[in-house]
């Protein structure tokens, strides 16, 4: 179900020519770019230029807005996915999703893992309680929640509901797994956690990530690519464009946080 | 009509409102304007005095009277209490338990007879009062039984506390205990489920009888005034407006007005009652019948 | 990918019941209006009706209607409001507030009649006010209220915690957080309850026979002498609503044109409650916009 | 740094002297703001609490002298007429002016009882499904169309449905069925017809509440829209939507003259949905302006009213142990 | 100089085996910590160790979460904040507050800022427009919004809002400002807009602020406490935590990062 056609060559997303607007509001405009095959590939750029955005549409998350519009082409595997004989299902279990903003269901933490799974056709109890375990171990929340899976999500606190989230996604087994700022609200010793995760899941899945640390996409993508006003400025290998960017637009932007 | 009972008070707006009412000479009693009538109850009265209150006050401008519908139960317990002037019933206070009769003074201002009436389609338009019990009591359960169509009796009741079905029952039943069936209160609505359900049976007060259903010949007899004010058609009632001791002031001389001939001989007749005036019997709480 | 054939079925299914929905609601609009439609002049909605003869109008009823709505309002959106904000913001969580919670159930559960009955008790009797507008616009408030209470607390709870918290930590006192930030974003939800309210008013019938009453005056709309009997804002003058009258022609009405009457009574009025209603929206938007410049 | 500042001293002089004065400013203003006793905001604080109080308490007692009224009304047949309770709760006959008078409301409890359940067993999921339809699956036409029809609904006076009812659903049953028509199913049906309006906008304002968050939550999973409305959208809007049959099932109860005008008020036990019935409703309001207030009769119609007022309580409380259930599950 | 009345020791905030309860679950234990006026602490420590929780009682925010029980002194210049006798509202304009969740109001942009200064007495037009203009400046909004001050809040970014409601923070002009996290949803270049805000705001007020963001810590505090299972572990100049933390869990904590 998950296995992915492989012999298209390493590219498995390419966007052409992408623009997303909110009704009048061009937030992403023409935004050509290509995303290898089990690779971290980080989303910088300043608050509002269009980040998220740019990710939402990759998993059609943006088909939620009505006042949104999406043109331009995004093929995965080769396949365009706003086709419209895409499976939209499909398409988020294969690229999974973990947001801004912690958003844990109203539900135990046991039932906000298994839920997509369940979805996904697991019906065994042994194996749903094999995934939450693993998916929780994987996103280092394990220990802290082992005690009172069935209790409400809710009563985590932020870092802990935005790991779950995490887990949850995992859980789905994606190949692409879409991060939008995951560790904003993580400490550093789970943000750390996560981002040796990150490293292992890079075997096996493609992985975008948004972040606003700067460090954290040094450390842990393969390429970089740096945001502005909704325009594709710079992407690159990720010591290149941190070393030696090529715009000064990037240069000012990498070197002013130090400012 | 309404129109010109707001006319006059138009022409002469407020300024009389405070002074009393030039007299109709006739009048014994003079109404008086600061003194607001009200007349609550029966809501099948209610036409009649409604209309009657609204002659009297375009007549006698300043004057007050509202009249109010509720069920002659609510009639008679708000003029009791003393919360209304006037209470409008259908019955003999005498009839309703927890009513102190005697300190009411019974104004009875128009008779209203009852037919049973069926469906046009039943086939019969005559019924001894034996088949009209056996029909009622539940014991004659088509109308072929009595010589119609074959079709199922479907029987429509008045509320048990009704005061038509209080009457039906004693005169046109002989107090036999009705069978359950439909019950319904209006008689709009009686009227309407009767045209509309085969095989149905009810009763209705004169004034509803319309083409759309048939009104039965009792023991030959047909429901109509000439019959009832010599009381050969016995199924019939008074309309009762009730005060708490002798009326005084503007609710007397509203009676007065009722009971004169400009009511009795228009508005009675006009909303489908027998005036009292005319009835060459008399009839006591009881059900005892003199001549007059 | 059976879900995703469930989840067509679904959609199937949903839409089918929104569809059987419209088609019976409109069918039932359509009726009633289709039904009133011709009676439907400025004649009938302006002149007062006939006891006897065909041909008179609904124009005190509707009149009366509109006006005891209004009063209605006044009385119970202040009260619904207040009590709503206390049940979301004061109440303490203990038996007493269980309690109350318990009556607003039990309050919004009594059938209208029986509102009407002790209205005709209390109001009515025991306050020397006779069949009068304010005995109604009380009576409806009964009835009202808890509709009103539950709507106002919803809207407030739900309201999102952190703006409470923003508000709080801003020193700015819990009765203001209430009026300035929670209220005006609970505003929409609030309209919308007070909408549905005014709809059961407007149509309520049981509970006025025996409060507002089953007869009015003639009224002389130029008369604004607010003691006078004919004055059509007199509040203490019966008052019988477009309702009432629909109910009172039905059952005993012996006009010839009961029917009609009824007809174009209930056509005007489901016209008033969509007029009404559109007003209200409107206006609930305009309001929300005004008091947080968020645009939906 | 050592440019000039306005007022001749250097920057550095003035930032001291700001800093010393703001320092000095402080320990007093700190102080003083922590214990001033803040009239204006206590007042106002203060008087928020009473209004929104004495709101609530205003209400209260409204419903405390309703509830006694009817209590005190109600009980008096047991009290003061002797009727004893298990035959007025269990009597098959219902004879108030019959010598002896039987008080039997069984027929009219268990009338109340199963037009309210049809009512709510057709309404709910009709009423539910368009909530859902027009919050999740067509919004704009749902909010834009059906909503503020369903809406206008409400407002339709109860005698205009029972009207309807009586011109159009009945004639209809009597024909299709060949039946009587008047029945439990009408009443039935035209209760649901009024019940959907309120059953549709407390649960679409109860779906409404559901953060848009949980949606895309769920929808990244790659759940189906049905998956992300079972599991998500209703199980948050679960107590909602119980509310909402709630209130529509208390309106239900206490509907009168809709149901009255089509149900044929019969005081027998009904054999199937096809028989005509009657309620607790309809019962007083057929009787109560026709019988004398303290007699034995009309205080057994308070006690129907009383009835009333404590089925629709057995319901709530049963829908709120319901709710609290699923609540717990969260 | 000499006018200054020096004697009462420079401590504003002084708190004495506070401890904070969620119910039965105590999320703060017996924390003693003196802050000294005019500088910048910052709280460090793993995600649900009680940070936000100590942050919120040192202006009564806790009162608002019915379950929650704070025991132990907190003294603001030498007075319990506590006792009965203190006006809270008088508090909380003393002690902003910025949330780790960007909270703004459903109202225009412009109403957000002045609702409070409004509620504290000040009236005339001219002195909002002014307070909004600054708060807006300091909070390096302005030239992003000044042409739309009559929009809604919530059509801002993210990050945007973060920053504006450090902007109604700053503009109720309290003594002491408590951030918890207010940068984790911003980039980098309006986190160094907020540092900078931050160091220039120290003359005047007293600054905590919570961060996941160790080199933030770094960078802009003057002490530094870290925090673990709602312990105080060390509290130290910030120069001397991270080059010599006396505590072997700091180091670890610290280091561990960079793992
Ligand atoms: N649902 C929406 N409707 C209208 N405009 C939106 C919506 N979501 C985002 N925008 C606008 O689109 C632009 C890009 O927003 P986006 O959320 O993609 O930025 P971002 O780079 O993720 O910012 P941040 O780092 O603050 O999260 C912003 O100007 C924002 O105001
Ligand atoms: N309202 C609440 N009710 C119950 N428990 C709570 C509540 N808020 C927080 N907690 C618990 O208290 C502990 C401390 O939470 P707190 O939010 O103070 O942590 P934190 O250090 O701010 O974490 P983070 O860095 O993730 O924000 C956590 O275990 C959390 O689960
Ligand atoms: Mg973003
Ligand atoms: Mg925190």
């Amino acid at each position: 179900m998950n296995t992915l056609d492989f012999d298209q060559g390493n590219t498995i997303i390419r966007t052409k020519d992408l623009s997303v607007a909110y009704g009048e509001k061009t937030a992403v405009s023409k935004i050509s770019m290509e995303i290898e095959r089990n690779t971290v590939t980080a989303f910088i750029g300043p608050s509002g230029c269009g980040k998220s955005t740019f990710l939402r549409s990759l998993n059609r998350m943006n088909d939620l807005i009505p006042s949104c519009r999406v043109t331009g082409s995004i093929e995965i595997d080769g396949i365009e996915i706003n086709d419209s004989n895409v499976n939209i299902e499909g398409l988020r279990q294969l690229v999974g999703m973990v947001f801004q903003r912690a958003n844990p269901f109203f539900k135990s933490i046991y039932e906000n893992i298994a839920l997509a799974p369940r979805y996904h056709g697991i019906r065994s109890k042994a194996e749903l309680d094999e995934i939450v375990e693993q998916s929780l171990r994987k996103a280092a929340l394990w220990d802290e929640v082992k005690d009172r899976l069935k209790e409400s999500a809710l009563a985590l606190s932020g870092g802990q509901q935005q790991r779950l989230c995490i887990a949850r996604a995992i859980a789905m087994q994606p190949s692409i797994l879409l991060l939008d700022e995951p560790a904003s609200a993580l400490d550093p010793i789970s943000t750390m956690k996560v981002e040796e995760l990150i490293s292992e899941l890079k075997d096996e899945y493609t992985i975008v990530i948004v972040t606003h640390n700067l460090h954290q996409a040094a450390r842990i993508s393969d390429k970089t690519a740096f945001f502005l006003m909704g325009e594709l400025i710079e992407m690159n290998e990720t010591s290149i464009l941190f070393t030696s960017p090529a715009q000064k637009q990037t240069e000012d932007y990498i070197t002013g946080k130090f400012g | 009509g309404s129109n010109n009972a707001a006319t006059p008070q138009q022409e002469q707006p407020k300024t009389d409102s405070s002074a009393p009412a030039p007299a109709d000479s006739n009048k014994p009693a003079e109404p008086a304007a600061n003194e607001p009538v009200t007349a609550v109850g029966s809501t099948a009265l209610q036409p009649l005095v409604e209309q009657a209150a609204k002659d009297f006050m375009s007549k006698n401008s300043g004057t007050q009277i509202q009249v109010q519908g509720g069920g002659s139960g609510t009639g008679l317990s708000q003029v009791a209490s003393g919360a209304a002037s006037i209470g409008n019933s259908d019955i003999f206070a005498e009839e309703k338990d927890g009513i102190p009769a005697q300190e009411l003074v019974d104004h009875k201002v128009a008779v209203v007879g009852m037919a049973a009436v069926a469906n046009p389609q039943v086939g019969v338009d005559n019924l001894t009062k034996e088949q009209l019990i056996g029909i009622f009591t539940g014991k004659i359960t088509n109308w072929k039984e009595v010589g119609g169509a074959d079709v199922k009796v479907t029987l429509v009741n008045r509320p048990k506390s009704s005061g038509t079905r209080a009457v039906f029952h004693q005169f046109a039943l002989d107090g036999n205990e009705e069978a359950e069936g439909i019950t319904e209160d209006s008689s709009g609505t009686v009227r309407k489920i009767i045209s509309e359900t085969p095989g149905a049976i009810g009763y209705l007060a004169l004034s509803y009888l319309n083409e759309s259903v048939k009104a039965l010949k009792l023991d030959g007899v047909e429901a109509n005034k000439d019959n009832i004010v010599t009381n050969k058609y016995p199924v019939w009632a008074y309309e009762h407006m009730y005060t708490k001791g002798e009326p005084a002031g503007t609710t007397k001389a509203f009676l007065d007005y009722i009971m004169g001939d400009e009511v009795q001989g228009k508005t009675v007749v006009e909303t489908g009652f027998i005036p009292v005036t005319e009835m060459k019997v008399e009839r006591d709480a009881q059900g005892n019948v003199t001549q007059k | 990918m059976r879900a995703k054939t469930i989840d067509r079925i679904a959609t199937y299914v949903l839409t089918g019941i929104a569809v059987l929905i419209i088609a019976v609601l409109v069918g039932l609009l359509g009726f009633i209006l289709t039904n009133g439609w011709h009676k439907l002049t400025f004649d009938f909605i302006t002149s007062p009706p006939d006891l006897l003869k065909a041909g008179g109008g609904v124009g005190p009823q509707l009149f009366n209607s509109l006006y005891l709505l209004v009063l209605t309002m006044l009385i119970s959106l202040p009260l619904g409001l207040g009590a709503g904000i206390y049940m979301a913001e004061y109440a303490p969580n203990n038996r007493i507030t269980q309690s109350i919670r318990l009556c607003i159930e039990v309050l919004s559960s009594l059938p209208s009649i029986v509102v009407g009955l002790f209205g005709l008790l209390v109001f009515v009797t025991m306050t020397g006010w006779g069949y009068s507008l304010m005995s109604g616009a009380l009576a409806l408030t009964v009835f009202n209220l808890p509709l009103l209470v539950r709507i106002s607390e919803d809207a407030i709870r739900n309201v999102p915690k952190s703006q409470k918290e923003a508000s709080f930590a801003l020193g700015i006192s819990k009765w203001r957080t209430v009026v300035t930030v929670l209220l005006p974003a609970a505003l929409p939800g609030i309209v919308t309850g007070a909408i549905l309210a005014s709809g059961r008013v407007f149509g309520e019938a049981a509970a006025l026979l025996f409060t507002a009453g089953m007869s009015s005056p003639d009224l002389i709309f130029h008369d604004f002498n607010l003691d006078s009997p004919t004055s059509p804002l007199n509040p203490f003058r019966p008052a019988e609503t477009l309702a009432v009258h629909i109910w009172k022609v039905n059952t005993e009405g012996l006009t010839p044109d009961a029917r009609d009457v009824a007809d174009g009574a209930a056509a005007i009025l489901v016209l008033a409650v969509l007029l009404f209603n559109l007003g209200a929206r409107w206006f609930g938007t305009w309001l929300f916009k005004k008091m947080t410049s968020v645009t939906r | 740094m050592n440019r000039q500042g306005s007022d001749g001293m250097t920057m550095i002089e003035k930032n001291v002297g700001r800093q010393q004065h703001r320092l000095a400013r402080d320990k007093s203003y700190l102080q003083s703001k922590l214990l001033k006793p803040n009239k204006k905001q206590s007042l106002e604080n203060f008087f928020g609490k009473a209004i929104a109080m004495s709101c609530a308490a205003l209400l209260l007692i409204a419903v405390i002298s309703i509830i006694y009224f009817i209590a005190s009304k109600g009980l008096s047949t047991f009290f003061v007429n002797q009727v004893s309770i298990v035959d007025f709760l269990t009597g098959l006959k219902w004879d108030p002016e019959g010598e002896p008078a039987l008080f039997g409301a069984f027929s009219f409890i268990l009338g109340s009882f199963l037009v309210t359940v049809l009512a709510a067993l057709v309404a709910a999921p009709l009423g539910i499904g368009a909530a859902i339809f027009m919050n999740e699956i067509y919004p704009t036409f749902g909010k834009k169309f059906v909503k503020p029809v369903i809406e206008l609904l409400v407002g339709i006076p109860s005698v205009v449905y029972g009207y309807v009812g009586l011109t159009v659903l009945v004639p209809f049953i009597r024909e299709r069925f060949e039946v009587l028509g008047f029945s439990l199913l009408a009443g039935g049906l035209v209760l649901a017809l009024m019940i959907l309006p309120t059953i549709t906008s407390v649960a679409t304002d109860a779906i409404e509440a559901v953060p848009q968050d949980m949606r895309n939550a769920a929808r990244a999973l790659g759940a189906t829209r049905w998956q992300t409305i079972w599991h998500v959208v209703l199980h948050g809007a679960l107590p909602g939507c119980l509310t909402a049959i709630v209130l529509g099932m208390a309106r239900a109860f206490g509907e009168a003259l809709a149901v009255q005008m089509v149900i044929g008020n019969t005081s027998k036990l009904p054999e199937s949905i096809f028989d005509p019935i009657s309620t607790l409703t309809s019962a007083i309001t057929l009787n109560m302006g026709n019988t004398i207030q303290g007699t034995a009769y009309n205080n057994a119609l308070w006690s129907l009213a009383l009835l009333l007022l404590l089925m629709s309580l057995f319901f709530i409380m049963i829908l709120r142990i319901l709710g609290r259930k699923k609540l717990d599950n969260r």
